[in-house]
């Protein structure tokens, strides 16, 4: 009665409106990030116009800035470091979460306790404060670091929702039948839990994926983003800072955010979608 | 009950504990030399007299001198007298005058955007999933919110409302020329430049909720009690009520754990806005490299959020009689 | 009567088709009849008793009716069901251990459940707690969450709730098989008890469990793969199976008493047909020791004896030898 | 073979193990080699508690478990893994036995990379269909295939069979028909007494008592963690002798007796086994000051040539 369960999925997936919708703007934006930078010309801190700002126009495609500078160049460039915090970032925060939520959850007792006690701290503690006082005091920042300290405070919730996952697969009794064969711990984790999570992994790396570009973009907006990169959160502080709400020049301002604004909910479109392909009871509605 | 508030408030010492550890740790473990550093933006901006004296100060806090562990319990000594150093951006106001003033306006930002966002983003999302043509036409308003960054919503409502249609001013948290009055012109201005940063937060967090609220009650609706009372033919309002109200309670929990990214928006918000809350302020102290007040702003935020997360907890402890009647642990 | 069921056939809508889960249905149960509904997982015992009251997606009904009290039953519409429902006909369904509103108190759930079918909740308490006291449940039990509840309690108050207003027609689904043997006793006997007070008319109770149905039935309804295979009073079905699934089915059983060692029981050979495509005829026949020819049809569901219906072309060739 | 000494479980439960909770206290019983034995309880008796501890998923409280006179308890490594080859299980639910993403005879390839990384491919091939053809199964029909393209009964024959590959000699059999359809359960019953032939022990727990009198010799009747009866399986069965056995005798349902028929047979036997008077349940003016209750009325001539055996009348 029950069809194949991959072909179910697969069935499932392409149906999806919001899988498919979700999934054509994250490709566009990271197609755009790919390959955008063989279309541009200029660095994006040249100063190459010099009528200073200046409106969209088949030369500068996205317009200029204040001081010059090519918008597109800096929007595409911006899109990849974009991507990077949302991969790397996220990643490292999907993967921190999965470790301690494996942890916990598989070997319980009093190391469940103690990581549980752990995750519960560093989730009631403000993400952005910790990054910002991390931040403040570098001097010298890179888009890695960035990634580096967002994955390493992103990660609690990932942590609790693959501990509880975690938990309650261990009872079944594939689990017990695996420690019977004399598996070991580690080998039942990778080879039986986690391949029966893979949806919910992934759905947790869309959603630390999203964390991480919103996060990034509200560091680099308050002046703590890389010191040697461009990136759209930056674009947006330079943009404030420049005056460009007061002078009008909405070309500098629109596209950074929009893009965020696109990728993100894109993800989380997608994440219902994905939703509603794992769990049969959602896709009546 | 009593355990399970005991639990909770177990979790937020040690939290404290780490967060005025990791404060503490930050500036001396971080490569560079933060006195080098400050000494040298001061060097630019006071006499060289002044400079002589925070050399001394700061040499004094930090006491580098000192064993590491003296000067760990040193520096919760001082906290807890209240001493949070001496600002240099409004030099030399102690940090913790300077927090002191601008806490009223975050309160007068935040809590009314973040109650009003929870109240009408719940009852919004419930709407949306009313019917399946609801959530197709509505749901998406919900995810292009709640995938907004703070500052940008910002930057576009300043531009459109305050630029471009003038109705709004949009900066500062009063009009300059105003001085505080309990006059009807101030209060107007007040409310004015406050309508902005609050609109701003008030559609990412609206956006959030509804997400939040639509996904929950399409579960509750489909859970065995909403089934049994189909099945029993009570009517379609009795069953969307129960749902609702059992949805509300996670997104209780969620609020708890929203309120970090709340906080952090806020921040943006206030330097879009130029709103002299914590946000504008933190703003100007990494801008003039002011460790001193980068640590109180970081020590504020955490003791509000813990303290905010405490009071949810109690309300929530009100609210869900399973944990009031201690039969669950921790549901949160 | 009080029920009567005619042809009634409902499929299964999925992604490969549709699931001919129920074919054809046709019986009666009279008043006061309490009537056992068995059969394997998957023979459409639940999609039967489901239809008969909440007749949702991905369910589809193809044809049949259902007369209640002689009034036929709007069960393919949702809204229009809804005046029977609760109280002509109710359901203690198969989760009823989960069946609650787990942040309401049950009283609280009684009183707004009875408010809207317009009975005052007030009025109802003294019947209420002569019913609380009937499933031995304290009257305390009201000023509880469900947590505060065992299963078992929990599945007392679900069968209280589904039979206040004295429904016609009660269907219990599957209620006794998580519970221990010893509680089993009890809710069986409950439901006998729930009828001889003329809370509910009849009932049909639906279990994969014969021996809890020869303890409590009057008559029982075998089915299989979606079909009817017989319809007979309890006695008959248990000591004179006159369908060769029923009798393979009885005679498969391990009772206190019989031992491996002295005689061996056996099993059916083989597995249910797949109800995607189920083969054409009697669904047993790939099973059936005595399949012939005529198997290909489809067997009609005839009274063989008084109260006593057998689908199963063997059956009616050896009476029209006789 | 396998013996429990005094063995008991007991969970910390609550925030850093505030409460404790008793799954099993004080359990002592024996396997003999070729012996089922059947461990009889309803859900939170601890029975399945009882087979963890011994297939060593669980470790015990207190108490000692031996199997050939060894601790099992001090197995390690090797030695443990050893235990395994000999000592092994199946469980109630064959769905959740399977990881539902993998092909059914993955549990197979398991137990040749852990027990048998050395043997050749074709040998152990042959091995594996000499395996399914002793659980009744037919390898071409059952091989590469999902869990969820076969049967229960199928998937728990599967089982028994990874059990055959390893060569065990005693099995833990965790209700492993109660989710199978009756149609089929029968067969599975048989083949695990038939492996009883093949020299194996077998720990059948279940919670249906007539399961229980088919299979085994001998069986233990479990109540919150406590053996409550044990013995031969007839005697039991024929003379239950603690209440809460003979409440179970009283309520499980069955296919020859109604309920109120066998309580009134139970009670019965219980005033002929208290030695009071046979009528006593029943007695509308049963009296224990007399001694109704505990001594059977001797007969007695009451009047001339008319006897009877009442402490009422006898006296008289």
């Amino acid at each position: 009665m029950k069809p194949k369960k991959k072909n179910e999925f697969l069935y499932f997936a392409l149906r999806n409106r919001k899988l498919r919708i979700g999934l054509a703007i994250i490709l566009f934006f990271l197609l755009l990030a790919l390959f955008g930078p063989l279309l541009i010309h200029n660095a994006p801190f040249d100063y190459v116009n010099p009528m200073g700002a200046e409106p969209p126009s088949s030369q500068y495609w996205f317009g200029t800035t204040f001081f010059g500078q090519d918008v597109f160049a800096q929007f595409v460039l911006g899109l990849r470091a974009t991507f990077l915090v949302g991969a790397i970032g996220g990643g490292l925060g999907t993967l921190i979460g999965i470790l301690i939520g494996f942890t916990a959850g598989y070997r319980g007792g009093i190391v469940d306790e103690l990581l549980n006690m752990l995750t519960n701290i560093v989730l009631v503690i403000p993400t952005l404060a910790v990054l910002l006082i991390i931040a403040a005091y570098l001097q010298v920042r890179s888009i890695l670091t960035e990634c580096l300290f967002i994955g390493l405070t992103a990660w609690p919730w990932a942590a609790r929702a693959i501990r509880a996952q975690t938990f309650s697969l261990r009872a079944r009794e594939f689990v017990d039948l695996a420690r019977m064969s004399g598996m070991k711990p580690t080998r039942i984790i990778f080879t039986e839990i986690a391949p029966n999570m893979m949806s919910y992994l992934v759905m947790t790396f869309i959603l630390q994926f999203g964390g991480a570009i919103l996060n990034a973009a509200t560091l680099d907006f308050i002046g703590l983003g890389p010191t040697n990169a461009i990136s759209l959160g930056l674009m947006m502080q330079y943009a404030v800072l420049w005056g460009a709400l007061l002078l009008g020049m909405w070309w500098w301002f629109i596209p950074p955010g929009l893009a965020i604004t696109a990728i993100v909910g894109a993800l989380y479109v997608m994440n219902v979608g994905l939703d509603e392909v794992f769990n049969p009871k959602l896709r009546e509605m | 009950m009593r355990r399970y508030l005991g639990r909770k408030l177990l979790i937020y010492l040690l939290t404290f504990f780490l967060a005025v550890t990791i404060d503490w740790m930050i500036p001396r473990f971080m490569p560079g030399d933060p006195i080098m550093n400050v000494m040298s933006r001061i060097g630019a901006v006071v006499n060289p007299s002044a400079a002589q004296a925070m050399y001394e100060y700061y040499r004094h806090v930090f006491g580098l001198d000192l064993p590491i562990w003296q000067q760990y319990f040193n520096f919760w000594n001082s906290l807890l007298h209240g001493d949070l150093g001496i600002s240099i951006y409004v030099f030399p106001t102690p940090v913790k005058t300077v927090l002191m003033r601008a806490v009223p306006y975050d309160i007068f930002l935040l809590i009314p955007s973040i109650l009003l966002s929870w109240w009408a983003g719940n009852h919004f999302g419930a709407f949306a999933a009313r019917s399946k043509w609801l959530d197709n036409t509505v749901s998406p308003i919900g995810y292009i919110l709640t995938a907004t960054p703070y500052m940008w919503l910002g930057i576009l409502l300043a531009w459109l409302f305050g630029i471009v249609l003038g109705l709004f001013p949009i900066a500062g948290a009063y009009s300059f020329e105003l001085r505080p009055a309990l006059s009807l012109t101030f209060i107007s201005s007040v409310l004015k430049h406050w309508f902005l940063p609050f609109a701003s937060l008030f559609l990412v967090g609206f956006g959030g909720w509804a997400i939040g609220m639509r996904n929950m009650i399409i579960y509750e609706l489909e859970a065995d009690y909403s089934h049994y009372l189909e099945a029993l033919g009570a009517p379609r309002k009795l069953i969307r009520q129960y749902a609702f109200q059992n949805s509300i309670l996670p997104q209780i929990t969620g609020l708890a754990l929203q309120l970090g990214v709340i906080v952090a928006g806020a921040l943006v918000t206030e330097v879009v806005f130029s709103y002299p809350g914590i946000g504008y302020l933190l703003l100007a102290a990494i801008q003039n490299q002011d460790y001193f007040l980068i640590q109180g702003c970081f020590l504020f935020i955490i003791i509000g959020v813990l303290i905010a997360n405490f009071g949810i907890d109690i309300i929530y402890l009100i609210v869900d009689p399973r944990t009031r009647r201690g039969m669950a642990g921790e549901t949160a | 009567m009080s029920l009567q069921v005619e042809n009634l056939t409902v499929y299964y809508q999925t992604l490969r088709g549709e699931v001919r889960a129920l074919e054809e249905a046709t019986f009666g149960v009279a008043d006061g009849e309490i009537m056992g509904l068995a059969g394997e997982s998957g023979c459409g015992k639940s999609t039967l008793a489901n239809s008969l009251i909440r007749l949702s997606l991905p369910m589809k009904l193809i044809k049949g009716r259902v007369l209640l009290d002689g009034e036929e039953l709007p069960i393919a519409d949702m809204e229009r069901m809804n005046p029977f429902r609760f109280e002509r006909i109710s359901i203690i369904p198969q989760y009823a251990m989960n069946a609650l509103n787990p942040t309401r108190k049950i009283g609280k759930m009684i009183a707004e459940l009875l408010r809207s079918r317009q009975v005052d909740g007030a009025g109802f308490l003294p019947e209420l707690k002569r019913r609380l006291d009937l499933v031995e449940l304290s009257h305390e039990v009201l000023d509880m969450y469900p947590i505060e509840l065992s299963g078992g309690m929990k599945q007392r108050v679900v069968m209280l709730i589904s039979t206040l207003l004295n429904p016609s027609l009660l269907l219990a689904d599957e209620i006794t098989s998580a519970l221990d043997v010893s509680s089993q006793k009890a809710v069986a006997e409950m439901l006998v008890s729930f009828r001889d007070r003329e809370f509910v008319r009849s009932l049909i109770v639906i279990t994969h469990d014969i021996s809890i149905l020869y303890q409590i039935a009057d008559s029982i309804l075998i089915m299989y793969a979606g079909q009817l295979a017989e319809k007979a009073p309890t006695e008959a079905i248990v000591h004179a199976p006159r369908h060769p699934y029923t009798r393979l089915l009885i005679s498969s059983l391990p009772q206190v008493g019989v031992k491996y060692a002295e005689k061996r029981l056996t099993g059916i050979p083989g597995t249910p047909p797949m109800l995607l495509d189920p083969p054409a005829g009697c669904r047993f026949r790939e099973r059936c020791p005595l399949a012939f020819e005529k198997c290909l049809q489809v067997p009609p569901f005839i009274q063989v004896d008084p109260g006593h219906f057998v689908a199963c072309w063997k059956e009616f060739e050896t009476d029209a030898q006789a | 073979m396998l013996k429990l000494e005094a063995v008991s479980k007991i969970y910390r439960i609550g925030t850093f193990g505030g409460k404790e909770l008793h799954a099993v206290s004080n359990v002592s019983f024996e396997v003999e080699d070729g012996e089922v034995v059947s461990l009889i309880g309803e859900s939170g008796s601890g029975k399945s508690t009882i087979g963890k501890l011994i297939l060593r998923l669980l470790s015990a409280s207190s108490g000692m478990i031996t199997f050939d006179g060894v601790d099992i308890s001090t197995l390690q490594g090797p030695v443990l893994k050893e235990y395994r080859r000999r000592v092994q299980g199946v469980f109630q639910d064959p769905f959740s036995s399977y990881n539902p993403i993998f092909k059914a005879d993955r549990i197979f390839r398991i137990i040749k990379q852990e027990f048998f990384p050395e043997m050749k491919r074709g040998e152990w091939q042959e091995r594996l269909e000499g395996a399914l053809r002793a659980v009744g199964l037919n390898p071409d029909q059952v091989l590469d295939k999902f869990p969820h393209q076969l049967s229960g009964g199928q998937l728990q024959r599967f089982l028994i069979a990874r059990a055959l590959l390893l060569n065990i000699q005693f099995l833990v059999a965790d209700e492993i028909i109660s989710m199978l359809d009756a149609s089929t359960r029968i067969d599975v019953l048989n083949l695990l007494a038939d492996l009883k032939s093949r020299g194996l022990s077998v720990l059948f727990i279940t919670h249906d008592l007539s399961l229980g009198y088919y299979i085994s010799e001998r069986a233990v009747i479990l109540y919150r963690g406590c053996v409550a009866e044990m013995g031969a399986t007839e005697k039991i069965y024929a003379r239950p002798l603690h209440p809460y056995t003979q409440m179970l005798m009283a309520s499980v349902p069955r296919l020859d007796e109604k309920w109120k028929v066998v309580e009134t047979r139970l009670k019965a036997q219980e005033s002929e086994l208290r030695g009071g008077c046979v009528y006593y349940d029943r007695c509308p003016v049963a009296d224990r000051a007399l001694g109704c209750d505990t001594f059977r009325p001797p007969l007695v001539e009451a009047e001339q040539n008319h006897f009877v055996a009442c402490f009422r009348c006898g006296g008289a």
